[in-house]
Formats: structure tokens, C-alpha cells, sequence
């Protein structure tokens, strides 16, 4: 047993503050310096109140102490199911800040910025050829984004076939995000519950279908890592009624290369740059959630498309029927660039391999847990497999306790109590960016706590207990919440 | 070697390996669930495998084949702003801790970006004169869309008044999130001063509405007068929401919320986050404490451990979609919490004194611009209210001409009007910060002098 | 208490190594391949037996897991004494690596590098302003071969004046390279005893000066942080005899900006720009040793040197009494780039606040522990203080278990057991870097560690208890030597 | 804010208190040992402070003074060597934690540089094929006179004979380094091939010597006979050291330790370390075991701790001067540590095949060069003896002339031995690596077929 350093935990910026210190500074001012800025003097603050004030050494300081105190994929495995953890190569953080690329301004002439739409323009060659559509919008910042355009592509749609329908059909596994888009979208959600395999229940599916049903929302692989067997019976059903099928492509990582959503009947579906693309996730963002379409959908693409005219590419606003904008400028350029080099690096074959190894990494863990952690559905594993705790409930312990005990082992948790339509749900998601070594750290991991929860439940019941803090009371927090500091001095606005 | 490649650690061998443990034949077989007609036979048509000097090569190219000017003599804004950004901010977001990893969910291993978005929240309501921020939103257009949605959720009128002074961008973009909720978005025209007229406000809130939306500095760059307007929303019952496309000028201007908006929100690229062509950027949102349950995206709040440390976790997620799903107060998941680490290391970097001395230099050099132009042949300056750092010239000839002719010389003038206003032909959008020299604003009046 | 993580150490890379994993990829080789490299084959090896194996993934995580077993100036006070710890700006980093410097190839023609020799040219007469001296040499790559220089060029003065001379004096509170340098420079070493005060015993250097010692070698501030009061009449005293003064100027961060080695009576000087200017130390290096003269031993500096003509500037190989080349090309220029940059950021004013800020810092700290520690001289303190380990001799406390234990606390230790005229020495220097919070948490660990002494020496004694790796079997490591990993197959040579 | 400078914490204010505290008045007072007339009245005379914007601006007009035709169309070698190092090299060693920190004195919170050492340590072993090697040293130059002196140390003869094909710079620095020490260093010529002449060492070596110091590849690019040249110094007693100056070489070419070789070193910034205009560099030694306890520089051992477990930690230091003083075995102190760990992450990530491959660009490539360059008009390849990727060309004018003439058209075709030999005028060292492209190489051959 060690103790934790006697080194006080990290302070926040404010509390670091001192009055006087400055951690930059400007070129001195080359030009007349107008009296107290000859603005309207009920315009201005006298100061920014509570602002810090730190040199660049305490600056850095502070940020360096702080992200040492995160997990990240490059200190090992991070199984989070659906998130897609995979290793972000550093060539794509260098490119995306070559100069002309980091530098370039939204508003420059199309002149001046014909390396970026090149790349804009090729990068959606390569989205069509990998996912078998017919055009892309790069736009969307992220999945659910491309989720909201998608959906609204599918209303203008039907729209101009005369009625926009009423209804979205979305699994009960789906993502919380597919709701929450087609809710945006002016859609009422119906969803339709698995089957026994965890996937669309054709025969449900086909009572169902009617003419009211805009779209039918599928995340394939589903949330459980198993592809709809069924999937070409299920788009045929729902065109058959003159719906629309819509492809959460977040699991796209499980078959590039090996199969193509256009060659399964989806109308539409988004890509979630970040996941299989390998973007950095960023504690949180940026993504990107590039949108592809069937020729029908063409003309409700978001503005601007680029278009290329001989040796020229040219922004177009020239689409009459367009949903419109859902973001300003381009969407998230620099993210574009990146898995523009990363489809490079892998090509073909890597691309193959890449979904090829995701899919053996996962199905050797499968193999592995399967006989210790309980399966709920034994449909065959594609690039994630999802256990629940219902081995573990005789010694009254949870996902949630498996899930902290893990980061005394060295790890970061899988996705925990999700899909919602299993109990206590643990999605494991490899990638392909794990070697067999660490994959067998995680399975003897995995099978020690297992046997610490018969042994000695209340060990991992109250885990962590190696990391730099213990569990948190999040019930507690969002009971009285506090989501900023305020000065000791100044009465705390408890917020809510 | 077969195809093992760089990126992925399985060889050949282990792949074999691995299967035998599995105990299938080959990786095929791990596919048997795919239809046979849905099976991709050929091999894509993509270019690549690169080495990573091919890569690199084959960027570089691209990025030549943009011209940048080496980042000189440049006066574009209207939305996105060319800033200095301390090596120090690039330097620290480059740590793989911080870009690597995925959105906090697991507290104990992720203080470090809980605890920085916890202090980012505090600057933005710092910044704004504001109880609460939320972690960040996709950019300032897709910000005030959802803040429009917010302030309907709270009090549903069917109706926003909206100022046409606030990027036209930030309007389309609402105008697409809007288009199916039937909540009407009622235009407010500005006057001749560049700014909206409170009078104006107070009669197209007679008609009932959730708010009233205005830039400020508006998108002419005109300062707008904040409190007369915020008395106008609160007596027709309405909120007020400001929006911010560039948060620089908040380092001399009063925060909004001390003005009386109930909602500020809008891009906050302005601090550190690189030009990049559009984006990532960093939509912000900040309001009153009386919008807490009805904020979208993430939060961070405070909580004590088993041991009563104090720590940071994401807070309120019944908001959310992973929980709420339809019913949830936004879509969002995946936001820009790298852009919104990178807003508070270029602010805690600046620091009070920094960021206002910032203010000050954009503005100086803004004024000075102005004038000089002003008194530039056949060049007049459009509004007669106070400015910022950018301003409307309404020039002798077209702006795309004028544009194209200074583009020849290495200069880039401005945003013409015309690209989202094509009646207003010769008006040129202007934006001076402290990255442009004396000499080069000296050398843009003398150039734009000529045109006449 | 908390367990230490479950995770297994980080394996040395050949042993995580797989046959047939690739990190790296060339492009296809345009060019026709020589049979079997048409070269004898007795001349080729048919593989790099051992070498390692590994995906970009792996070496990425390697190095990464390893780079967190290191304390960093960027975690806290880095207070080695001597070695002037100080931050180092990230703008430097990053202005190094712009391609006109960090792609110059030392081969090209001086037309082709013009900004690389005036870099070299301004920061020549930067440090001639600083000094005060009338040349320096940029070519040592270290404070050592700086002094080998600095000798050497005291060695061809003499001569030159018909005899080389015999003796280098030198303090017995010197650095280990003064008389190391001294030796290969062909002198005899004689070691001068300090005085109670710590600083150079003037009536016995009186007594030994004669025309048999060639140059004294005077660290100053020296190394106890005490400036040398009588350095004028030391000065005055060697040259009477028609010695020289070199001064080791490791400890120039105690005096920029307000007074200057050549206004001292200094003839000559080397400098380490990765202590006072803030190059990294790289976990060793690289470093830069300038060397600085006075106008006699111009004739003597090492080739070649940079001049400038009108507005060029060329290399001037063109100097018979050179001493010649102690390192190929021109030395670190990676340092000269970073130093050049650090010394335009802070500028006169800065430059004089660094210094003043580094001595005001290390009093604060001998302030506040003076009461606790021995002070074994109590001379006026500059840049760096010197405690001993006596009061805690009572409880079998030693100097190297006080710093360990400082680790427990968070904090690097201080130099120990230097300078050699200390017995226990525990050499502290803060910098100008640290904050006051920063010095008071160090305080408090100092104060907290002599009450843990007293109380509970044990835990002392067994310090750190809270770093990956306790205290290690060095005087085992030494007896029996193992410098390189060797396959468990293959037969370990037992080095030595 | 009085001077308060972004790099220095203490504020004025901060600076008073902790005055007070320390019972002093003023920071004058803190320098009172200093006598009045040492103490410096006037501001130095230099410029700044520069503002950090000022500051890049500055550099970046210094970079750009420079001519580096976007590293294109190079061959120069010569001791320095442009290849392409992965990102992640650079993206490693630009850890805080590696290189902001020192020399690993206190290994229980240093064990990533020291492991990293270790590791460095072996993977030289394995290259050259010798059994220890030290952490570093300077550069090749002063590592060879380190060697040297090693030698001598070991069996003191006072006499070295060295090759004339050892790279110009390692002797020149030898010489320096030896200029005191009384130790003769014997020229060695080599023979018309380029090569050293194994009967001409062993005559040269009957008058007794502690070493044969030879380069493979040489100066010339030629490879040597390490085996003969072993055999003819064993048979004398003497030590043989190869300098290496291209380990990329060792990729195909068998580590001299097998050949015989009791020390080899020389420079690895080929290994991933940039050109920066000369340095910094990475000297490298390698050497039998009997050489343990004289080898100069730091030494990274395992160990045990307390705990059983295994670590790293600086070991054998009574061989340095710390410990030794006038005695130790060399005076180096801070060597290149950080360049030892970028070495180290380049051969870590080409690995066995990386390595190899490699080697067999670079070697192919000069291969062809050197066949396209023997038949351009007026140039002939002056040496018969194989070479691996630099090889000297003699023009049919001035080799000063020829690159000064090629430079206008963007070619820099190699380094003019008129550098080193004066007398060699026409004589040009051209070297070829994989980052030259075919149509560089076949451009080269032409502009050289033109000079005649
Ligand atoms: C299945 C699924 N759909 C949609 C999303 C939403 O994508 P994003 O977070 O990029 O908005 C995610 C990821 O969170 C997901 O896992
Ligand atoms: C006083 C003193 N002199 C000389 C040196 C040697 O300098 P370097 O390590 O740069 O060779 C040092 C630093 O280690 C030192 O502290």
C-alpha cells in the first residue's frame, strides 16, 4: 500500500490568481490610442471581475497538473462501446496545422482557398466510394447534428412528395440522439422493440409500416455489435410503404470496406468522423457527422456543396430545395482534413484490415468474458459485444462497480448501462488499435474482478481505490448543483 | 509483413492466432452475419496505402495550393477572427491527456477536463455577467438556434423577434432548426446608424414573443445599446438574448447580463481556437440561473468524493438526451470540448489585465482604420454608431471587384455585403484586430483610395 | 491509504516486441533496387538481431506511459541547486522548429543561411553586452567543454607568452568539470581551500599565487550562492602574476542585468544556456556552453567564428592561433535559436527582474528555514542557498532520506551532497520561476519532514513511499552491472 | 504592473511582501555583497522586451533569410544527414515531462528517462554489435577524441594511428582534444579506391599504437574491410575504433563489433535528429565489455527496489567527474540526452524491417545517382570501392563554382571537398537519401552534365 502524495490537490485558476500577475503581453500600440475608446462610456466595464490573473509559468503549470489527471487512449485500452477509441495518429495533428490550412479564413475568396475545397471535395469522393452514396454534406459537427440534418433532408422529401408524414421508427436500442433528432426534426417517435436477437423484428416491422412513417431509424451494426440480418428485408418493407430507411452510421468501424450502407437500401445515413476516422474526441468534441445521401435526397443537401469546374472547385449555394444551413461556414474543416489523412494512410487495404481487426479484437473478447460475464444476446459479435451484470447480482455487484474496479487495473471502463434494452449493460468496444497483449490485460482484468465480486464484493463495490479521487456524489451535485466558482467574498448564486 | 500497417499492432500472426482462440477459420467467418449479396467483392476505390512522408507531402501541396497571404494584410471577420494566440494554448491542448480523450463520463479518471471545463464555464459567465454557461455548443449559429429554443421551452410563444443586424448565418441556421417546430422568427429591421432602435423593438414585441434576439457588437459592427433593448424584451415579457460573435470586445464592453439580457451566447473562436478554414469552432451559452433545467448540452458541476475531496463530474444530464431522448432540451452529445479547454488556457493566459489590453489594441486599431478610410477617395464609412473592431465602407466601386483588384496587390479588404446581402453591392465588412500593423491598415486606406 | 494501480510496469520495448509488426512505412521505391545491394556480401548482416517490432500504436503508448514516470519543471519546483531549473517558454519550442532553422543542413553555403549566422552573430554580441566581455564562442555544446575551451585558450595564451604554465587552481567547493577540464587541458589541478565565509581564502591564494599557475578557476556566485566580495583583489592578485581568471559562470542567473563577469576582472568565462537562458535540459541535455573572452585571448577562440560584412555574414575560418574545433560544425544552433528568442522576450528590464527574482526567492526560502536546517555558512545568499543535514543527525536522519521524502510531497529534491565542503549539503535554487505559493508549499514540506524526523524517522529513513518505484539497490546496480536488455535466450554478457 | 514579465511569477506586489518577510527594504539590498563598483548603473544594451507575437515575427524573418528550397533538391552529407523522421518522434520528445526535466539523478521519479536510456543503450548494442554503449556524448566529433582517449587510458602507447578518410571535423576535434595530452596521432592515407589499405595499417601500426581509427562508411562514402582492418590492429595490440557518421548504414551493413571492432562511435542525428544547422547532435559509443569501467558519460543500469521490482538508475558514476574530479574519464556533464530519446523512439518506430528498408532506399538510390552521375558529360565517380549513400564526383570545373551555379537553379548537389582539402577543387561529395526523389536525382545528373 502507498499513500496518496501530500501534494495538495490542483487549485482552480481563481484561487491560483494573484492581482499583478501577467501571463502575456502585447506589442506596444502603433496607433493614436482614442480617449477612453470614444465609446459610449454606459457601454463599459470597469473590470472583469473575478477574471484571472496568472503568468505563463503558473498557466502552464495548472494545465499540465490537470491533464495528468485524465485517461486517454494513448496510456492504453478504452473499451467505451459505440465511442469507437481508437488510436489518433499524430501525422493528422501536425498536418491540420500546416499554415494554410490552420490559417485559412472562412470568408477568404474562393481563390485563396483552393487547397481546402480540394480537400472538402475529395474527402466526399472518398465518403461515397467507402459508404456507396451518391453525394455527402461535410457540414454536420458531429453525429447527432448529422443525425438532425439527415432527418430534415427526409422531411423536405416527403414534403415534396406532397406530405411530410408524421412518424420516425426508432429501435428501443437506439442512441438517445436518434430521438432527440427526429424530435428537432417535427417528428413524433414511435419505437419499435427488438426481438429476441436484438435486432428490428421484420413481422412487428411490416404490421407497422404505413404511409405515415417518414423514416426508419437504424443503427446497424445495432448497439448490441450485431448487424440486422435482416436488413434488406427491412428497407424493402419500409420503401415499400414509401418510407425512408436512415442509417446511424456510428458503427460504421465494423465493416468499411467489407460492405457499403448504399448497397443495403439506406437512403441516408451519417458518419461520425471522430469515431471511425480517428479524430481526436477531445474530452469531448470536436467531431464531425458528414451526412450521405441516395440521388433522391441530392436536392436537399445543406449549403454550400463544392463543386468542381475543370481544374477549379467553387463553393455552390445554387440549390433551391436545400434544408438550409445547420452550421455556419464549412463545418468543422480541421477535422476533415484529418480523416482526409487518415483514409490516405490505411487505403484499401488498411481501411479492410482496419475493420477487420476491429471485429477479431472484439469476438476475441467475447470468447474470452463469454463464460464468466453473461451474454444477453448471443447473436454473432461485430465490432463491440455488450455483457450485463446478472452473474454478478448474487453478490449484490453492479456494471457501475465492475466499471470503477476496472481503473484500478489500469483502464478506462466500457460504456455502462447502455443499450438501454439490457440490464446493466457492458459495451466493450476494442478498435482495431489494440494488440493482443493489452486486450489479454483487460480479459485477466476483467476475470480477476469478476472473482473479487464473489471473494470480496465490498472491494469492488467501493473501487476506485487507486485513483486520484474516489467516487463522487453525482446525486448530490445535481441536487445543488454549482457549475461555476465565485469568490469566497461574493454570495454564491446557488444556481437553480 | 502482409498488410500489417502502422496503425494497427495485429501482424499476420497474431491475427491467425487470435482466431484460432476464437476458434473460427478465418476473419471471414467473423462476417458470416453480413449477407453474402451485401459483401463488398472488389477493393475500394480509394487512393492510398501512403507512407507517412507521401502524407505529408501530399497535405503540403494542398495547403500551397491556398494562399494566405503568410497571414498579412488581411481584414476579414464577420464571424470568425484573426487573433494572436500565445504558443503556450496550442502547447497544452497538444497534451494527448486533454485531445485524446472521450467526453468525462467516468469523474475518477477525467478530473482533468472536468475541472477545466468547470473553470471555463466560470470565465464565460465572468466574461458575460451570467449565472450559468454550459460546456460549449457546436458554434455560434447552431448557439443561437438552440438559445431560441431554450427561451421557447421556458416560456412557448410561437414567436421571436430577431435582429437583422445579427449574422446572417446565425439566422439561416436558426431559420433550419426552427423550420419544423412552427415557431415564427419575425425580423427586426436596424436604422440607419447601423444598431436597432429600442422604439422599433418595443413595437414588434407588442405582438407577443419568447425574445428578442440581437448581435452585439452587431454584425456591421456596431455596438448596440444593450440596456434600452433589455427593457424592452422585459416589458413585453420577453428575454432578451444577446448574441457575441466576437467575444474580444467583451474585455472593455459591460457583460451583456449586467446590461439585462437573460441569455448570451454566440462564438467564442476569437480565444485561441486556429482560423481553420471555418471551423472546429466554439459555440457558447450562458443565462440566467433560471434556465439551469432547461439548458442544453453539457454541464459541470461540483461534488465531494467518499473522502469529501472536492472533485468535478458532468451534472443535470437529466437534460439530456442519453436520458431524456425525445423529451430531451437538445440533441447535442459529441460539443467542442477541446475548443472550450483551448477559450480558457487563451484566457487564463491573457488574464484580466491581458484580455482587456487585447480589447483595447482590436478597437484602437479598428478607430484608427476607420478614420483613415473614411477620408480615402470615394470611400465612405456606412453607420454612424460606435464600433468595435469592424466596421461597413461603402466603396466607389464593387466590393467583389474591389476585393479581386486588392487580392492582386496581397491584400484582402474585407467581406463584401453582397455575399449574404447581393442588393448591397459595394458595401465592404471591414475587420481591423491587433494583428494588423499600422502600416497595413495605412497601406488598405491608400489601396482603397485608388479605387475610385 | 490507496493501493498502487493493478496495472503491470511499463515492459522494456523488446520485450512488448512482435515479429511482423510494422511502425513505420517507406514509400515505393522509385528507383531501380541493386541486386542484393550489389555490395560485398561478406560486408552485410542478415538482420538486426533483437531490434524491435512494434505498430505506431505501441511506441506511441510506450513512450507516453513512460514519459509520466518523470518529474518536470512544468509539474512544480524543480529546486536542484546549481542546475537553475527554470521554466522553459513554450514559444522557444516552438520557434526552433521553424523549417528554415530546424531544416538547415550545416553543409549549405553561407548564402543559403543567412539568418541562421546572424542569429549567431546577434547573439554573440548579446552575451558580449551581458558579460561584458568582447567575443564569445557559441561552439561548446555544454558548460564542460565550454571550460575545456576556456582552459585551452588560457593554455595557448601562455604559450604564446613562451610558457604554458603548470597549475589550475581551483576552490574546493568547485564543480566536478572545473578540475576534469583542467586535466585534459594538460594542467595540474591544485585545489585552494575556501575560508570559513566559504569564498576564496585571499592571503592563501597570496601566499600560492606564482608564475607557475596558469589561471584560477573561480565559480561565482560560487557554489554555496555567495558572491566573492573580494573578487577584485582575487582578480588583481592572479594577474599581478600574469595569471588569468576564468570564471565558471553556471551561476550567472544570480546577477544579469547587474553586474557583469567583465567588469570583475573575468578573462575568461563559459556560460550554460540551458541554465540562464532557459534552453530545456532534455532529462541531460542538450546544452550549450558559450565561451566569452576578453580582447587577449581573441586570437585564441576556436574556428569557425561569425562575421559580418556590410549586411552579410560569413564564417571565418581565418585564425592561425586558433586552438581549433572542440565539436563539429557549430554547436547546439537548436540552443543558440531558443536562447536568442529568451533573451529578446525579456529584454533589459526582464532580464534584471529574473535575477533579481531568482535571489529574492532563494533568501525567501533560507528565510523561512534557517530556524530548522543548518546553515553551515551564513554569507549573504544569492541565487542559491546550502543547508546541512545536522540538526537531524540526532534522529538518524540523513540528508539523501530528506529528499527523498520530498518526493512524498510532491516536489523534486534539492542538489545533495554538493558542494563537497559541506558535509550533507542540500543545495537549493528556486528560480525566478516560482511562485510565492509555490516556495511556501515547499517550505511547509521541509518544516513537515524535520518534525517527521524527530518524530517518526523511520518513515523518513524509508521515504518515498508514494512514486512508482522505491528506493533502488544502486550500490547493487554498480557491483553488478546491467546496461542493456539481452533475449532470455541468448547468453547475458556479464559487462565488467 | 511595474515590469512584471509573463515568464516571472512575482508581481511587484509579491516582491514587497516577500521583502518584508525576509526583513530587508529593498531588492537592493539582497545584492549587497556585490561591491558598489561591480554593480551595473545602466540598462544593458540590447533589445526587447519583445511581446510574443514580436518575438515569432522575429524568428520567422531570421527563418526566412534563410534558403532551404522547401528542403528539396539536397545532397548534402557530409556528417549530417536529411532524412524523414515519423511525427511521433517529435510529438514524443515534446513531453514536458521529457524534456523539461534533468539529468536523472533521483531515479524513483525519473525512471521514463532512464528506462528510455536503457533502452537507448541497447538498441546501439544491437546496431553495432558490441556490448555496451554509453547515454550519449556530444557529437561523433568529440566522441571519436573521447574514444581515443579511452584507448589510451586502457593501454597507454601514446600513439593512434587514424585513417585520412575519418570525416575532417572528428580529427580536427581529435587534435584538439589530444593537444595536450602528448598522444601522436599517425595519418593513415587510404588508397586510390577511397579505402584504407589493410597491409598500409599494418605497417603503420609496427611502431606501436593504442588504436587504428577508421571510417565505415568514410568520409567518402566508401565502405571499408573492418575485418582485415581488425585483424591488422589485434595483431598489433591495438584497439580498433570505426567511426560511423550514417548509422542508418547499419541497417544492411553488419555492426563493426562483429567484424571485430572494439569501439565503435560516431553520429546519430541521422536517427531522427534535426539538421538545426549543425546541432544539436547525438555522439554515440559503443564498445567491448572490458571497456566498462574507463568508458566516458553517463550509464543507465537496472536495479531492484525495495520492493524486488525492477528499475533504472545512473550507475558505475566513479568514473565521473563528479565523483572523480581531475581523474574521472572524461569532464562531461550534461551530454545530449533528449537527442539519445529521439534516436531512440526513430529506430523504436521503424523497428527490425523499418530499419532495413531504410537502409536499402538510401543505398539504392545512391546506387542509381551514382550511375546516372558517371555518365553525365565531363563527370566521373572518382572512387571504385562500394559505397552506400554518398560518393565523390569529380566535375569537370570547380566544385565551389558548380554548386554556386546549381544553387541559382535550386539544386544543391553536394558538398565541394575544397571545403576540407583545398587541393581537391573539383572534387564533390554528393550524397543521396530516400527523401530524394528519382526525378531530384535525374535533374541533378543533368545540371552536372551540363557544367562541362
Ligand atoms: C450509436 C450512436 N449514435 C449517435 C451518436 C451521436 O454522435 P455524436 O456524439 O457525434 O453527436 C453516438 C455517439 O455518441 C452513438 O454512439
Ligand atoms: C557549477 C557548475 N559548473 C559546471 C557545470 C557543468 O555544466 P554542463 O553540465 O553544462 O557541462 C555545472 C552543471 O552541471 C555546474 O553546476
Amino acid at each position: 500500500m502507498q499513500p496518496r502524495t501530500l501534494r495538495p490537490p490542483e487549485k482552480l485558476l481563481f484561487e491560483v490568481s494573484r492581482p499583478g500577475r501577467r501571463g502575456s503581453a502585447l506589442p506596444p500600440l502603433d496607433v493614436p490610442d482614442p480617449e477612453r475608446y470614444d465609446l459610449p462610456a454606459a457601454y463599459l466595464r470597469d473590470e472583469l471581475d473575478g477574471f484571472p490573473e496568472l503568468s505563463e509559468t503558473e498557466v502552464v503549470r495548472h494545465y499540465t497538473r490537470l491533464s495528468r489527471l485524465n485517461y486517454a487512449i494513448d496510456l492504453g485500452l478504452y473499451p467505451l462501446g459505440s465511442c469507437t477509441m481508437k488510436y489518433n495518429p499524430k501525422v493528422n495533428e501536425q498536418v491540420a496545422r500546416i499554415a494554410g490550412f490552420g490559417g485559412a479564413h472562412p470568408q477568404m475568396p474562393e481563390a485563396f482557398v483552393q487547397g481546402n475545397l480540394r480537400l472538402m471535395h475529395d474527402l466526399e469522393r472518398m465518403l461515397c466510394a467507402i459508404c456507396g452514396m451518391d453525394r455527402f454534406t461535410l457540414q454536420p459537427a458531429a453525429g447527432a447534428q448529422g443525425e438532425l440534418v439527415g432527418i430534415m433532408m427526409v422531411r423536405a422529401y416527403h414534403v415534396k412528395q406532397g406530405n411530410p408524414r408524421k412518424v420516425v421508427l426508432i429501435p428501443d436500442s437506439a442512441h438517445g440522439t436518434n430521438p432527440a433528432s427526429a424530435h428537432i426534426g417535427g417528428y413524433k417517435v414511435e419505437q419499435i422493440t427488438s426481438n429476441r436477437k436484438g435486432c428490428v423484428d421484420l413481422e412487428a416491422l411490416r404490421r407497422r409500416m404505413a404511409d405515415d412513417v417518414a423514416v426508419l431509424m437504424l443503427t446497424n451494426p445495432n448497439t448490441l455489435g450485431v448487424f440486422e440480418p435482416e436488413i434488406e428485408a427491412i428497407a424493402a418493407t419500409v420503401h415499400a410503404k414509401g418510407g425512408l430507411i436512415y442509417m446511424d452510421g456510428a458503427n460504421l468501424n465494423a465493416f468499411v470496406a467489407l460492405a457499403r450502407p448504399g448497397d443495403m437500401g439506406v437512403d441516408v445515413h451519417h458518419l461520425n468522423l471522430h469515431k471511425t476516422f480517428s479524430t481526436p474526441h477531445g474530452g469531448g468534441g470536436p467531431g464531425a457527422g458528414p451526412v450521405g445521401v441516395k440521388k433522391p435526397l441530392e436536392p436537399f443537401l445543406p449549403i454550400p456543396t463544392v463543386e468542381k469546374e475543370g481544374d477549379r472547385y467553387r463553393l455552390s449555394h445554387d440549390r433551391p430545395h436545400s434544408i438550409g444551413k445547420v452550421r455556419s461556414f464549412f463545418g468543422n474543416f480541421g477535422m476533415h482534413a484529418r480523416a482526409y489523412a487518415y483514409i490516405l494512410a490505411l487505403g484499401p487495404q488498411g481501411l479492410r484490415r482496419m475493420s477487420e481487426t476491429a471485429v477479431l479484437n472484439a469476438n476475441y473478447i467475447r470468447r474470452k468474458l463469454e463464460k464468466v460475464y453473461h451474454l444477453p444476446y448471443d447473436s454473432p459479435t461485430m465490432h463491440e459485444v455488450v455483457f450485463s451484470d446478472r452473474n454478478l447480482e448474487a453478490h449484490g455487484v453492479q456494471t457501475l462497480d465492475v466499471a470503477k474496479r476496472l481503473m484500478d487495473y489500469g483502464f478506462h471502463p466500457m460504456t455502462i448501462y447502455f443499450p438501454l434494452i439490457v440490464k446493466g449493460a457492458m459495451m466493450i468496444e476494442p478498435t482495431e488499435s489494440e494488440s493482443r497483449e493489452e486486450l489479454d490485460l483487460f480479459v485477466e482484468a476483467m476475470l480477476a474482478i469478476a472473482e473479487e465480486a464473489r471473494r470480496d464484493p465490498e472491494l469492488v463495490r467501493t473501487a476506485p481505490h487507486t485513483t486520484p479521487i474516489r467516487r463522487l456524489d453525482e446525486v448530490g451535485a445535481a441536487r445543488n448543483p454549482v457549475l461555476r466558482w465565485v469568490s469566497s467574498g461574493a454570495p454564491r448564486p446557488e444556481a437553480g | 509483413m502482409g498488410d500489417a500497417h502502422r496503425y494497427i499492432p495485429a501482424s499476420d500472426a497474431d491475427r491467425d492466432a487470435m482466431l484460432r482462440e476464437i476458434g473460427v477459420a478465418s476473419i471471414d467467418d467473423l462476417f458470416a452475419s453480413i449477407p453474402q449479396s451485401l459483401r463488398l467483392t472488389r477493393g475500394l476505390d480509394i487512393a492510398g496505402p501512403l507512407a507517412e512522408s507521401d502524407l505529408v507531402a501530399e497535405l503540403s501541396v494542398l495547403a500551397r495550393a491556398n494562399r494566405d497571404l503568410d497571414g498579412r494584410s488581411q481584414f476579414l471577420g464577420g464571424g470568425a477572427y484573426r487573433h494572436f494566440a500565445p504558443s503556450v494554448v496550442d502547447h497544452l491542448i497538444s497534451r494527448t491527456e486533454f485531445y485524446s480523450s472521450y467526453t468525462p463520463y467516468q469523474p475518477e479518471i477525467s478530473q482533468g477536463t472536468l475541472q477545466a471545463i468547470f473553470e471555463y464555464q466560470t470565465l464565460i459567465c465572468q466574461l458575460t455577467e451570467l449565472d450559468i454557461s454550459n460546456a460549449s455548443m457546436y458554434d455560434g449559429a447552431s448557439a443561437l438556434a438552440e438559445g431560441i429554443l431554450m427561451a421557447e421551452r421556458t416560456n412557448p410563444r410561437r414567436r421571436v423577434v430577431v435582429s437583422d443586424a445579427v449574422h446572417p448565418e446565425y439566422l439561416q441556421v436558426s431559420r433550419t432548426y426552427l423550420a419544423n417546430l412552427d415557431v415564427e422568427m419575425a425580423p427586426l429591421a436596424h436604422r440607419e446608424d447601423g444598431t436597432v432602435d429600442p422604439k422599433a423593438a418595443v413595437a414588434a414585441l407588442a405582438s407577443k414573443a419568447s425574445a428578442l434576439v440581437v448581435q452585439h457588437p452587431n454584425f456591421f459592427g456596431c455596438l448596440e445599446d444593450v440596456t434600452a433593448l433589455a427593457r424592452a424584451a422585459r416589458d413585453a415579457g420577453a428575454a432578451l438574448i444577446v448574441v457575441v460573435t466576437e467575444p474580444v470586445a467583451l474585455g472593455i464592453l459591460k457583460g451583456p447580463g449586467s446590461q439585462g439580457a437573460d441569455i448570451v451566447l454566440g462564438e467564442a473562436q476569437s480565444f485561441g481556437v486556429p482560423l481553420s478554414y471555418g471551423g472546429p469552432y466554439l459555440g457558447f451559452m450562458a443565462a440566467r440561473k433560471n434556465y439551469l433545467r432547461s439548458m442544453p448540452g453539457r454541464l459541470v458541476g461540483e461534488a465531494l468524493d467518499a473522502d469529501g475531496r472536492r472533485g468535478y463530474v458532468l451534472t443535470l444530464s437529466t437534460r439530456e438526451q442519453h436520458i431524456r431522448r425525445e423529451k430531451a432540451t437538445s440533441n447535442i452529445c459529441t460539443n467542442e470540448g477541446l475548443c472550450a479547454l483551448t477559450a480558457a488556457i487563451f484566457m487564463a493566459t491573457l488574464g484580466k489585465a491581458g484580455l482587456r489590453d487585447l480589447a483595447r489594441h482590436n478597437h484602437a486599431k479598428a478607430a484608427y482604420a476607420r478614420e483613415r478610410i473614411a477620408s480615402a477617395k470615394g470611400c465612405s464609412v456606412l453607420h454612424a454608431a460606435p464600433v468595435f473592431n469592424e466596421f461597413v465602407v461603402r466603396l466607389p466601386i464593387a466590393a467583389e471587384a474591389a476585393v479581386a483588384a486588392l487580392g492582386e496587390r496581397g491584400i484582402l479588404p474585407g467581406l463584401p455585403l453582397s455575399r449574404y446581402f447581393p442588393e448591397r453591392d459595394r458595401d465592404l465588412l471591414v475587420t481591423v484586430t491587433e494583428v494588423n500593423p499600422r502600416a497595413e491598415i495605412d497601406r488598405l486606406a491608400a489601396e482603397l483610395g485608388r479605387l475610385a
